[in-house]
């Protein structure tokens, strides 16, 4: 039996909103993959610490509650100095503060390393469809 | 010190303060003697326990945003725009996340930051920063009755701070706060930090000042059945009132159908009162608050009003007290001030459209009514068991044993068994009813309100229904139905 | 031709039909087999009367709003943009003011000096103008079931142009498309033109074509109480399905009390089906119409939204078959498409997250029930007495008389003796009974209605509470109470 | 007794919009002016005619329903051949088509002639009050 594809999924910060963390868990796990589920209010070490343990192809990172922006840079970088560097990282949610122009947003968290940013309200299903994708 | 539901002394009040005072700076900006001084000086108008009284006497539903940003003239200037322009009867200061997380420096830098930005960095005010000082300055400058507002487990300091400044309502509970916000802090320990809190509002009251406390009663603000959070908000009452609180506001967020909102705040009342008086609480002022829908909202504006419009008219149906205002922005982000005015406007206008029409006690009302008090005494009365006569020892063992049980909260502390779904006719039952002490009666008619939607959709009940259940207003609809 | 209630002879009607289509040089354009025809073509998704009958059958209410424009392509657009944008169920075309007073030539001036200025410079769709040619454009490229909206006393060309045209459904009647629209044209000529209008329906239903009829429901839009708007609309349905009408949808404007809206549409469907089986017409297919908020709004747009979710609300629970819709722009001026939209994505929301929710038959709702009923009765069987059995002649004598009586109207064949007010809950009542033909009874619920509200109030009534009640929802009450 | 000022009091055009003319009408009357209420859908000519008739102070034209701009153009043109040019002319109500800026609005139909320019919702205590202060 091949063994399935583990992800690191957590939301960041002082970030405390848990349903499309537990939704998003369950639809990544009805997909066929691994999910390593950190919860809420995850720093940053902890993500990279865990896709480490557990050899983990993708980070999936939540921001919700609007520090997105303080609290996701400098990941792909800690991933750099933790040797995992070319890991797979999503991020998605509400990532700034206020009713923004998803496009500025977008390009933000791109140059900040993320493979691909998410709108909020996104379904789970798009994020699977992405995730076999890149990962093929 | 162990944890029971017994009113501190004063000794065991003061033992801790100093550490508390100490956990940042501005700590030392408390001066309790001033502190009562100014709150003696602050005029009805802007006395929010008072004016709750004064609603509750009039029948009214009073409207109240929620609104917060980093740095202290913008954060003047927003409470009084929506004073203003949203006409809000109440305000707030929603405090930020770091501050929640008691993270000061990392408060500090988003203060930094958005001084820099020139704009807010950080989701709310971080009253801890700006100290006695900077809080006293919002009290005078803004025109309206002012609440603490945030979700903080640990919220010692904060309470210190703000009260001192000037505040005369303050938001939060040890379950409350914790279930919902926090992932790793113990039950034993937020029912304990919060007695502290409440002890201070009670040693307030000691020398003569009002200050009115809520519990937060919405938990995550997703499919929560009215039973859960009215358990919980009881027995918050309960604690905080055992601490010398006075007058207290217990809340509710909405669920969407009608007859079960305006069933939830009545029996929310009438059991709070029930209860209280049962445990020797008797004189406490009691006034009821209703949370516009607290899940996802649509992004869509115009429908996001109609989802303020409808909560708006269930808050005024069911006489709530207050009710807190969603805004056009709430799918997205935080709203501007004009978004958070608008939906303040809104729910004004519906409210005084409907403060004349009384909602008939119909017998489906009624039902529903004796519905949730049975479940709530079934929760209420075995909490009470669990701790031996204590409700803040059986809160804790609750929680553990599932007893109490909270949808989709990130807390460890919640056994996380129970799963809600709404019913065929979008009242909010139970699929899983976990470990909840109910009745076989009452698990008997969840199963067959559940039973009966499944039938109706041609499917069985199943995890998908609560996912379509979560998503269905955000994507336009009340009950998730298969697409 | 001496006016009675009672089916022309195609030899009647031919002889009128010559001069009709001699009225403007479009009405040339019409030819009856191909038009039959091209309606046999119609697909059921875009039929009107048709979709209503699904909705009926399915116990859906579904959205409508008011849209017109001078330009043909523009008023495509602008109605694909509201099926698109605003997921409207059913569309409109609105006819502009000057081709409702029969000025043709004032209208064809607007339709130049719009293509001009890049924008409409009238305020609806000149339907007669574009002729038969044009509307089937409109027809053809619309992806929606189609009505005509409008307010013309003398509409004979342009129903001709329009049905031939391919419209499914025709709003107006001889009464409430001459009171509240007209200053001097008498009764007897409007109820006689709009026979011709009912019976060119009732040829295209001899031929199997299916067109759907509404009579204008609000009247005045301004404090109708449900009776005397009830009273007409049966009157009308009855005269209509004399001609030969098969489809009818009979309309309430809301009064903004929600017992008072649920009451009057389910009385208005029961009372409808009771007179028109009672006088022999049992093979009607009827359908209700809720119209939101017809009076004054407010000109704030989040106070708008709120208008207009309390109409959908009540639309819903009334289970009405349609609701029209208004929008954010109401108080102002004609809406933009989007804020047309936004009318209509509120009401929808609204009414999908009402629709598993029914409101039960309280006490209070029976009652007001039996109250509109009642009073609908007096006046409908007064009219048939007047009338010797002849409804069209009765009520022209009714209004005469002030038997029958329309608060506000314009026309100087209505008497104006009768004026309303809202109670203290907010209903409408009836503070002037005028020559209404009610019970003492009746007359006596409303004096002790009005009074309790003056003794609230502290005054005794008079005009200045009428004025403060059609003041109030734009000014954010229901009840105009002393400032 | 001194005599009533007569103000003629009507809505242009097409336009059957009745409800706030009846209110203007009470509440001028109440406020001690006679009234000659022409009411709804009444042509310019008929304002001018009745002017001149009962040799009337003001001329107030009501428009709702949009057209405003049309129907209001040429009536100072109007009276000043009929020689009553100097008349107070007022104008209010939804004077255009469409929610539109108001100051736009005004200066269009101060440039007609109009002597005073109301926007959709004003009170009635107010045209009074202007009315007082102008014919003092
Ligand atoms: C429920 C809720 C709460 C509950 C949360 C309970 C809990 N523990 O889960 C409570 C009431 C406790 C709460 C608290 C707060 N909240 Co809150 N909350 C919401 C609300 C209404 C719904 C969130 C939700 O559950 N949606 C349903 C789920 C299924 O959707 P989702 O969370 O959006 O997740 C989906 C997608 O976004 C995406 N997604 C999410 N994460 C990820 C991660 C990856 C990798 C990918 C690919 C996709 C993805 O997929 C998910 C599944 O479809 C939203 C507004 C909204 N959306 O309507 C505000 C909202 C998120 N909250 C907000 C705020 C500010 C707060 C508070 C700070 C309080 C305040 N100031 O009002 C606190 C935060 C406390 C803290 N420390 O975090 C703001 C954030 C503002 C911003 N970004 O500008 C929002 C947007 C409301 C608003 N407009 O102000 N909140
Ligand atoms: C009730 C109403 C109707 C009723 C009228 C019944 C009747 N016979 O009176 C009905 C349903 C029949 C109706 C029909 C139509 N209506 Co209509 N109607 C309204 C509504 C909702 C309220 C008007 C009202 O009675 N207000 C209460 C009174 C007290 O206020 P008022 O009329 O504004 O008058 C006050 C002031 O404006 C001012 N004022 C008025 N006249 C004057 C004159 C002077 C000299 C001065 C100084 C001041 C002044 O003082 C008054 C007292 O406070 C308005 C929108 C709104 N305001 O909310 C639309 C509105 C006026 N209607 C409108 C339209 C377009 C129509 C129709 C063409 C249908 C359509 N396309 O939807 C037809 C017109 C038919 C025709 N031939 O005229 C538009 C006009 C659009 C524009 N200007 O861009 C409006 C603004 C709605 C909208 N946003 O689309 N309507």
């Amino acid at each position: 039996m091949k063994e399935k594809t583990k992800l690191i999924l957590g939301v960041i910060g002082a970030d405390c909103h848990a349903v499309g963390n537990k939704i998003l868990h369950h639809a990544l796990t009805a997909s066929g993959f691994e999910v390593v589920n950190l919860g809420v209010l995850v720093p940053q070490e902890e993500f990279v610490n865990a896709a480490i343990e557990t050899d983990a192809k993708a980070i999936l990172v939540g921001s919700l509650y609007g520090h997105g922006e303080i609290d996701c840079r400098g990941l792909r970088e800690r991933c750099q100095e933790a040797g995992i560097g070319d890991i797979l990282l999503y991020v998605g949610g509400n990532l700034v503060v206020g009713k923004t122009d998803f496009g500025e947003v977008a390009k933000k968290f791109l140059a900040m390393g993320y493979n691909r940013v998410y709108e909020p309200g996104i379904l789970p299903d798009q994020v699977v469809n992405d995730l076999q994708a890149d990962l093929k | 010190m162990e944890l029971k539901n017994k009113k501190w002394t004063h000794d065991e009040f003061y033992a801790m303060r100093q550490d508390v005072l100490q956990q940042w700076p501005t700590g030392a900006e408390v001066d309790f003697d001033e502190a009562v001084k100014f709150h003696e000086s602050i005029p009805a108008k802007k006395h929010f326990a008072k004016r709750l009284v004064k609603a509750k006497k009039n029948g009214e539903t009073l409207t109240q945003p929620r609104a917060g940003v980093a740095l202290l003239d913008e954060h003047i200037a927003l409470l009084n725009f929506l004073r203003t322009e949203g006409e809000a009867d109440l305000l707030p200061s929603t405090i930020d996340s770091y501050t929640r997380q008691n993270q000061y420096k990392e408060a500090e830098h988003g203060i930094e930051e958005s001084k820099r930005a020139g704009r807010s960095l950080l989701n709310g005010f971080p009253a801890v920063n700006h100290g006695v000082r900077g809080v006293r300055k919002v009290i005078e400058s803004v025109d309206g009755p002012l609440q603490v507002r945030h979700g903080t487990p640990d919220a010692r300091l904060l309470t210190e701070i703000t009260l001192a400044g000037g505040y005369t309502s303050y938001e939060g509970g040890g379950i409350s706060y914790n279930i919902p916000y926090a992932k790793s802090v113990s039950l034993e320990k937020t029912i304990f930090d919060w007695q502290y809190c409440d002890r201070l509002v009670g040693i307030y009251a000691e020398h003569g000042i009002e200050i009115n406390r809520e519990p937060f009663g919405p938990l995550t603000g997703t499919l929560v059945p009215p039973s859960i959070s009215h358990a919980v908000a009881i027995i918050e009452g309960i604690l905080a009132v055992e601490q010398g609180v006075k007058n207290i506001t217990l809340g509710y967020g909405q669920c969407g159908n009608l007859i079960q909102d305006i069933a939830a705040i009545k029996a929310l009342e009438e059991l709070a009162e029930e209860y209280l008086d049962k445990y020797g609480y008797g004189d406490t002022f009691l006034t009821t608050v209703f949370h516009q829908w607290m899940g996802g909202f649509p992004q869509d504006e115009a429908k996001a009003f109609s989802v303020i419009s409808w909560g708006a008219a269930a808050a005024a149906l069911a006489k709530a007290t207050k009710v807190i205002v969603k805004t056009p922005h709430e799918a997205l982000g935080i709203p501007t001030k004009e978004a958070n005015a608008q939906g303040l406007r809104t729910t004004k206008q519906l409210i005084n459209m409907l403060a004349d029409q009384p909602f008939p006690l119909t017998k489906e009302l009624e039902d529903e009514i004796a519905i949730i008090k049975a479940e709530t005494r079934c929760i209420l009365d075995k909490v009470f068991e669990l701790g031996k006569g204590d409700f803040a020892v059986g809160a804790v063992q609750a929680f553990q044993t599932g007893v109490l049980d909270v949808p989709f909260a990130p807390s460890k502390y919640a056994l996380n068994k129970m799963l809600p779904a709404r019913d065929n006719n979008g009242a909010v039952r139970l699929f899983d009813i976990g470990n909840l002490p109910f009745t076989p009666e009452l698990v008997d008619f969840h199963r067959k309100k559940i039973e009966e939607r499944a039938a109706v959709e041609g499917r069985s009940a199943s995890f998908q229904m609560v996912i379509d259940d979560i998503y269905a207003i955000s994507k336009g609809r009340l009950v998730g139905r298969p697409r």
